[in-house]
């Protein structure tokens, strides 16, 4: 065990571990981070807590995962390189380890023009798999990427995406090794509704052994709707959705699509557990966070873990 | 090359707006190769601001003068039996040019008519596109000869974020993914394993995190 | 003002076909308007930016360039980048206030003299309607009065 | 004179005589000459222009023609090849082809060529002894035969001289020499081209119409001449017998010709349609309203290329009044100031009368008696009218080899037939005579070096006749254009391009220091060369002049608005001074030419063409669209004389397969093409397997044909009775027993022609209905033919056919585009129904056969093909558009292009054949060529401004600049196309485009508008 996390407990146990995710308000509403934080409790391994996610300006992560951690939650603390330099992520890192935060993703970030400050300076001082070499060191060698020691490393728990599904394809398993050797811990991936082509990437990644260095947490989504499926298809970069799940969700009446579309959530992850050298999911029910207890309950996956 | 372009003529006019006379001045080198700001754009510019001011009733002396290059003060010397002649200078040349005015005649207003966009290549006639942004640790050699720095997006060091779809930037169709040019590249050079080698943290001294910075050929300096 | 107005037009035409469109056309006496003074050019796409806007500057109220039509040019493709450098003129003399409207791209072959007449008069009719560009009087004053 | 001895041995008379100094001899004479052989033209006149130089106008375009015609006549006056006999006639020719021995016999003319200014003091003095020919011989005098006159010179007639030491004395330049006995002497040629030109049918004694007692009845030819600027009335239209302007003018068709009168020629003279036509536009255009035009005819045959567009516009545009008549009679009333025309119209019987203040006679052509007898001392065979007989498939060939016709000798025609003729004529002529290079610039003097002479501008106004001086004061453009800055000299000068301005010019260039020149006159496209040529040749650089279009974009389209023609014209003047001060003197590049040749097209015209270049020692490549040669003409097996087409066409096939210097390229189909004349490469897809191939070539030559027309119209191709002129042709040739069962024939004529969405004539419809009809009657005497017409258009000779059917029984019904006739299926037959204009009620015929006489029409898809390819312009109707419909009928506007056949208009395959040489010879004056003149038009690149962005060099079409090794940008002159791209694309405004460069234009956009108009 490399630290406190009760993520790496689950995963060191051999169970699957899942976790979801939280997008923190945009602005002060403290509530509601507790109201979603609520309907994961006792679902989940481990919240994300997203950062400044769709390069919109959010409740910070850090104050967001401190809020599900008084909760008696498990935030996993998002970071991306767009924000900050590293001297700053450096000083959150710290930060968020003194206030309980043992486990975070390490990420580059949207692009700051999908978001709603075009205008603004994309930093990436760092780019994500150097973020991880640096979160690494901090931890497993107490300094700092300056060189200084730090008084009381932070001892994280080192995630960080993969996206089995963009191009360059053979390049996204190569990825993943310099993620690895980079320092992560584990993987949550990209959505994942293509599964065959998952299959294939995983293939490569059993046949490199990364399975085996580090835990893959299968991503899956729930599509509220025909509509939601096609805009994910058509407009979100470097997602996979076959066209047959359009068709399938557009083949029943409105009303029943969420329905449609749970099941059709319940049956990837059904085919994934399947898979050798899956370690978990990750399910990011987007603004539908009521729903995760359902889906983890419907796959066999209730009740989690006590580690 | 330093590529340019013109700013909105209105910025422009509002520059010139209380001077009588003025001296535009163009520059012989990058701006002309770019079309920014040449003895043709010096000539269209003195027309179109001329032309503009005198709708509000202003009349203007345009001067007009192309440089062989602005950013070398010997060149800059050319305009002296102008300079006293004129309200105020404008310049057509890249941000260099324009300090380098101002810097030699110190008591005249001087105004860029340029934006100085970036260190580019032509790629075919009338486009020109991002290639350097000089930050003075060329990492070209570890990637392909094609810089993530000045071509990715998020000038990302290690490999393609996950919006990369079929070789484009998530940002634009009209943009390239470098990381898919430069994996391209290193396969056809058989160098596919450059890759897997992590490009550690940037130093950004070299690239202006340092301050300004000064090149000095000891040997060839005065 | 506006009753008595005669614009100047300046038609830059090219040598193998509008210019001898306009040769046509007075071969066929087809009267078109005296407001349209040709330069002659060897081709469409030999009409500098700078000329435009020169035109302009010294007090003409409407510009056309004519060159030949669509895959018809001499030079192979001069019609065509002449086609495009007015586009970006037009956008300019927007920036000015002269206006776009102002300045047109026609093409015709060598023998559509009726052509040549036409777009003679319907340009000089449509300047006629926007009336004195913005910078003509100005001009007027900086030198002398302009007939047409 | 050293004699050359020819390559086949053939000729040992190197050089070619012409006889006639007419528009045809001189075409005949400087395309020889341009080839670079030697001519000797004779001409009994002592000024050389025939016919054509004393008309006001011609048709279709109605230029004034002297402006067109004399920077021809002082080309030939010029030309080192010619040698120009006048006052001179011809009394007997001995020998054969190629070693013919001439007499020839020269009139004294009493004044020196050599001395003679034509400054006519002589005349001013002498008026009774000094000739001249008047247009109106019986009624007013011009000074000399027309203001162009070549030689430039007077005659003396001495017997009308009373005191013949006071005319020496009169003339400054000491040139007249009363001992002139002229004189009679031998030349010595290898061949001859009769061009004797026509004479005009004389009405007098015709004293129905009035013409010999009436004034006010005049001639077509006197018509001309007083509408004539050059003319008795100097232009002014009035009546002769009164002097006033007439209101009523009307113009009575077919004097003299188609046999209608006594005396009269029983062939039609083929122009005078469109000569009324366009001297009643002409009125119309020059007096709108006040005078009302009228032409009363027959048949109105405008047959020509696009003549029938001019018909239309005479009658709609113009407001002409057309009547189909027969007029009886002219008379005047006692006590009636205008003429009073009585006739008769085919749908009534009554007498009409209405009175008109002129009536003009549209004489028709005929061979004058001279002609006739200097024809048969030369052993030519003639037809009953005096014309040359000549070869069925050669119409230029006459019975007697080595001697060939054109023009009018041949039959009756105008003017563009007889340019091709002429230029046809040369070939033929000039075919066996061997080739001697000369430098054509040989003797042009120094050049003045300008470069620091300060500003010394000429300016040069010409009034073109009418044409501007009838619209505009051209004095006053004058003393405008010398108050303009650096011009020292500003004055009028008639025609500028007229022998007599140009020297002039040139006079003033030397005497007033002149180092830049101003020409106010026409388009630059057509006169630029000449004025270029004129002002070099006085020692200034060709590219010191420039040219204010001040017809085309002035009094042309702006002569209903005299003063902004005005203000407009002095623009354009004030452009041309201030962009004449900023020209520089430049100079040509050229370039080796290739002499291969390309023939697009493998019909008769094409192999025709092929096979006359070839012979001339040129390589020829045929490339022919199908699998074979031959063209249309595989299809037609009679002509209308009787003729038979096959053997002709084989033999054609035959001599063009064989010919060791023609490849015919089949199934070949232009893909592509570059380049300039003198170094053409066409690409092309041959054969079944489309394989590539280029071809390098001096000069192209479009030989493509038309299709023959099939509308669906009449039951065309529904029922087995109809068919058109060409399938009868085929059933008469193969099947003439299915031809004799036939006791009905109708045929419709027009048929897809003539209509709104055909507009033109097909012209060889009528021949080929007339062809067929005889042919039909020949097979089966009984058969009754009807013939529905709206005009028959049976022109030249062809008419007396037309009157051989007529005589032979054949029906022909005039039908109007209001009543077509109706057709209907029965059983095989077909029932057509019509109507009969003089019983005014309709008829129908159960015909065993309906011949539609369906026309041609343009190649659409290949012509549209080709015309890209090679960027040509084309008519509306889709035929190739050529540079000049008058006087150079076969060049096409892109030089080193030529168009022969029905590729440029419908013909019969005589006249293709005619086209076919004529291009043969036209496309030799660029072959006879060693290199190509590339003019002064290039960019030139200034290597100080230069910042090597490479623009320029992506911006060439062409692929012409580089980067060289001293890093500037370069452009080699002899590549560069003059199109000026990269001039306007170079940000560094390095590049300069030399006769166009920026400060030329600038200056032209500063003049047109800094300074007021007075």
């Amino acid at each position: 065990m490399k630290t406190e996390s009760h993520l790496e407990k689950v995963l060191v146990s051999g169970n699957l571990a899942v976790t979801s995710e939280c997008g923190p308000p945009r602005g002060c509403l403290p509530d509601h981070v507790r109201e979603k934080g609520g309907y994961l409790r006792g679902v989940v391994d481990a919240i994300n807590v997203t950062d400044n996610q769709t390069a919109m300006v959010r409740m910070s992560s850090l104050a967001a995962s401190v809020l599900l951690k008084q909760e008696g939650l498990n935030p996993l603390y998002q970071m991306v390189t767009r924000d900050r330099n590293r001297l700053a992520m450096q000083a959150d890192i710290i930060g968020a380890y003194s206030l309980g935060i043992d486990t975070m993703l390490c990420l580059s970030g949207d692009h700051t023009q999908f978001g709603d400050h075009p205008m603004a300076a994309n930093v990436h001082d760092l780019d994500s798999i150097q973020l991880i070499q640096m979160v690494k060191a901090m931890r497993d060698e107490g300094k700092f990427q300056g060189g200084a020691d730090i008084k009381g490393p932070p001892k994280m728990f080192i995630g960080a995406a993969a996206n089995p599904f963009a191009d360059p394809f053979e390049l996204r398993v190569l990825r993943l090794a310099k993620k690895v050797a980079a320092g992560a811990d584990f993987i949550q991936t990209q959505c994942i509704f293509n599964v065959d082509k998952f299959e294939k990437w995983m293939e490569q990644v059993r046949r490199r052994g990364l399975h085996k260095q580090v835990y893959i947490l299968a991503g899956v989504t729930p599509m509220k709707s025909v509509g939601a499926a096609r805009y994910m298809k058509n407009k979100v970069p470097g997602m996979d959705v076959p066209q047959d799940l359009v068709d399938r969700m557009g083949s029943v009446p409105k009303e029943k699509q969420p329905e449609e579309g749970i099941t059709i959530c319940i049956e990837t992850i059904d085919r994934l557990k399947k898979i050798e050298g899956i370690a978990g999911f990750h399910i990011m029910a987007i603004d539908w966070e009521e729903k995760v207890k359902e889906i983890v309950d419907r796959a066999g996956l209730l009740p989690r873990p006590q580690v | 090359m330093i590529t340019a372009e013109r700013k909105p003529l209105e910025e422009l006019i509002e520059y010139v707006r209380p001077f009588k006379r003025i001296l535009l001045v163009g520059c012989n080198e990058c701006v002309t190769v770019c079309s920014a700001g040449g003895r043709k754009e010096v000539g269209l510019l003195a027309s179109g601001l001329k032309m503009a001011l005198l709708q509000s009733g202003t009349t203007i002396e345009i001067r007009e003068h192309t440089l062989e290059r602005q950013c070398d003060p010997e060149y800059i010397d050319e305009l002296l039996p102008m300079i006293d002649g004129v309200d105020a200078v404008m310049s057509m040349a890249c941000g260099c040019g324009v300090q380098e005015v101002a810097r030699r005649y110190k008591d005249k207003p001087v105004f860029p008519a340029l934006n100085t966009k970036f260190m580019g290549a032509s790629e075919r006639q009338g486009v020109w596109a991002e290639r350097c942004q000089g930050c003075g640790n060329c990492l070209l050699g570890m990637t392909g000869g094609i810089c993530p720095i000045a071509r990715c997006s998020k000038r990302l060091m290690n490999g393609p974020c996950g919006g990369s779809v079929t070789g484009k930037c998530e940002i634009s169709k009209d943009v390239d993914c470098a990381w898919q040019l430069i994996w391209d590249r290193l396969k056809a050079l058989g160098l596919e394993d450059q890759y897997l080698k992590i490009i550690p943290a940037k130093d950004w001294r070299p690239a202006g995190g340092g301050g300004p910075r000064k090149i000095i050929r000891e040997d060839l300096a005065a | 003002m506006m009753e008595n107005f005669e614009p100047v037009i300046v038609a830059f035409c090219c040598h193998y076909c509008a210019y001898t469109a306009a040769d046509m056309a007075g071969s066929q006496r087809l009267e078109y308007s005296p407001n349209v003074k040709i330069i002659r050019v060897p081709c469409s796409g030999k009409v500098d930016a700078i000329h435009i806007i020169k035109a302009f500057e010294k007090g003409a109220d409407g510009v056309y360039v004519a060159g030949c039509l669509d895959g018809d040019c001499h030079f192979k493709n001069g019609n065509n980048r002449a086609s495009r450098r007015v586009e970006y003129v037009q956008k300019y003399l927007d920036e000015i206030g002269i206006g776009s409207e102002r300045l047109e791209m026609v093409k015709m072959s060598a023998g559509m003299g009726y052509l040549f007449a036409q777009i003679a008069i319907d340009m000089t009719e449509k300047i006629r309607k926007l009336g004195p560009s913005p910078v003509r009087p100005l001009a007027m004053q900086a030198s002398q009065p302009i007939a047409c | 004179m050293v004699e050359i001895q020819n390559m086949n041995g053939v000729q040992g008379h190197n050089k070619v005589l012409v006889i006639g100094g007419g528009l045809g001899g001189i075409r005949t004479a400087l395309d020889l000459a341009e080839a670079e052989k030697d001519v000797i033209l004779v001409d009994k006149a002592y000024a050389i222009g025939g016919l054509m130089t004393q008309l006001d106008r011609t048709f279709p375009t109605n230029n004034c023609d002297l402006c067109t015609l004399s920077p021809n006549l002082s080309e030939s006056g010029r030309k080192q090849h010619i040698e120009l006999l006048t006052m001179t006639s011809v009394k007997g020719v001995r020998g054969d082809k190629g070693n013919f021995t001439v007499s020839l016999e020269t009139a004294p003319r009493y004044i020196n060529l050599d001395k003679c200014t034509a400054c006519g003091e002589c005349h001013k003095h002498f008026p009774e002894c000094v000739r001249f020919t008047p247009g109106l011989d019986h009624r007013a005098p011009t000074c000399m035969r027309y203001p162009q006159a070549i030689p430039q010179s007077f005659s003396v007639d001495l017997e009308k001289c009373s005191d013949i030491n006071a005319l020496i004395k009169v003339c400054p330049a000491g040139a007249i020499s009363p001992d002139d006995i002229g004189r009679k002497f031998e030349i010595q040629c290898g061949s001859i081209v009769l061009s004797a030109g026509a004479a005009l049918f004389d009405p007098s004694g015709l004293d129905y119409l009035g013409y010999s007692v009436e004034p006010d009845v005049v001639t077509n030819l006197e018509y001309e001449r007083i509408m004539s600027a050059s003319g008795p009335t100097m232009g002014q239209l009035v009546r002769p017998s009164n002097g006033k302007q007439p209101k009523k003018v009307a113009w009575i068709q077919c004097v003299g010709s188609r046999g209608l009168q006594k005396g009269a020629a029983s062939y039609c003279s083929s122009a005078c349609c469109m000569i009324a036509l366009k001297e009643a536009i002409v009125t119309k255009e020059r007096f709108q309203d006040d005078i009302e035009t009228t032409i009363f005819y027959m048949d109105m045959r405008t047959f020509g290329k696009d003549y029938e567009l001019y018909l239309e516009r005479a009658k709609n545009k113009h407001g002409v009044r057309l009547i189909r008549s027969r007029p009886h009679s002219i008379l005047r009333d006692d006590n009636q100031d205008g003429l009073r025309l009585s006739y008769t119209t085919d749908d009534t019987s009554e007498m009409k009368n209405e009175d008109f203040d002129m009536v003009v006679l549209s004489t028709g052509f005929k061979i004058a008696d001279d002609v006739r007898e200097l024809s048969l001392k030369m052993g030519l065979t003639l037809n009953p009218s005096g014309f040359a007989v000549t070869e069925e498939f050669s119409p230029v060939e006459t019975s007697r080899p080595g001697i060939y016709v054109c023009g009018m000798m041949e039959s009756p025609k105008d003017i563009p037939e007889t340019m091709a003729q002429a230029s046809a004529a040369a070939c033929m002529a000039g075919k066996d005579l061997k080739v001697s290079l000369k430098d054509p610039d040989g003797d042009l003097p120094p050049e003045r070096d300008v470069t620091d002479e300060a500003l010394r501008i000429g300016v040069f106004i010409c009034d073109c006749g009418e044409n501007i001086g009838g619209v505009l004061d051209v004095l006053e453009i004058a003393e405008y254009s010398k108050s303009l800055p650096n011009v020292v000299v500003a004055e009028p000068q008639g025609h500028g391009c007229s022998r007599q301005s140009i020297e002039q010019i040139q006079k003033s260039i030397v005497e007033n220091g002149l180092n830049r020149v101003v020409i106010g006159g026409c388009s630059p496209r057509t006169h630029e060369a000449k004025f270029q040529e004129a002002i070099r040749k006085a020692g200034l650089n060709k590219y010191l002049v420039e040219i204010a279009n001040i017809r085309d974009q002035a009094t042309w389209v702006h002569a209903h608005l005299p003063e902004k023609a005005t203000r407009k014209a002095k623009d354009l003047m004030r452009m041309a001074v201030g962009a004449v001060a900023e020209s520089h003197p430049l100079k040509d590049h050229s370039l080796p030419i290739n002499k291969d040749v390309l023939v697009v097209g493998g019909g008769v015209t094409g192999m025709t063409t092929a096979l006359r270049l070839a012979d001339q020692g040129f390589k020829v490549y045929i490339a022919e669209k199908t699998n074979s040669l031959g063209g249309m003409a595989k299809n037609i097996h009679t002509t209308l004389s009787g003729s038979e087409v096959r053997p002709f066409v084989d033999n054609l096939i035959e001599q063009t397969k064989a010919h060791a210097n023609i490849q015919v390229i089949t199934r070949a189909i232009i893909v592509d093409h570059s380049g300039m004349p003198g170094m053409f490469k066409t690409g092309m897809q041959v054969g079944p397997q489309m394989f590539y191939r280029t071809i390098q070539h001096g000069v192209t030559i479009l030989a493509t044909g038309a299709l023959a027309n099939r509308p669906k119209q009449y039951l065309l191709g529904e029922s087995e009775a109809v068919g058109t002129q060409l399938e009868t042709d085929t059933l008469l040739a193969d099947n003439p027993e299915t031809v004799k069962s036939w006791d009905n024939v109708v045929m419709i004529q027009c048929v897809g022609s003539r209509i709104p969405e055909n507009p033109n004539c097909s012209r060889i419809c009528c021949q080929a209905a007339i062809k067929n009809a005889l042919q039909i009657r020949k097979l089966n005497p009984e058969t009754r033919i009807f013939v529905l017409y709206r005009d028959m258009r049976t022109y030249g000779f062809q008419e007396e056919y037309y009157l051989e059917a007529r005589k032979q029984g054949v029906i022909f019904v005039r039908y109007s585009l209001d009543h077509l006739p109706q057709v209907q299926a029965v059983g095989k037959q077909v029932e057509v129904t019509f109507t009969d204009p003089i019983l005014g009620r309709a008829i129908t015929v159960t015909a065993d056969r309906l011949c539609l006489s369906t026309g041609l029409i343009a190649d659409e898809d290949s012509t549209e093909d080709l015309a890209r390819i090679f960027k040509l312009p084309r008519t509306q109707d889709g035929f190739f558009l050529e540079d000049h419909v008058k006087l150079r009928p076969v060049d096409l506007p892109v030089p080193g292009f030529y168009v022969a056949g029905t590729a440029h208009s419908p013909k019969t395959i005589r006249e293709s054949v005619t086209q076919a040489q004529a291009v043969a010879s036209r496309a030799q004056l660029l072959l006879a060529r060693d290199a190509i003149n590339l003019g002064a038009a290039v960019a030139r690149v200034d290597s100080t401004k230069c910042a090597a962005c490479l623009i320029c060099v992506r911006a060439c079409p062409f692929d012409v600049p580089f980067i060289n090794a001293d890093g500037y940008s370069e452009i080699d002159p002899a590549k560069c196309h003059g199109c000026g791209l990269c001039a306007s694309e170079c940000p560094a405004k390095a590049i300069q485009l030399m006769q166009f460069e920026d400060d030329r234009i600038v200056a032209k956009l500063e003049q047109l508008f800094e300074r007021m108009v007075a």
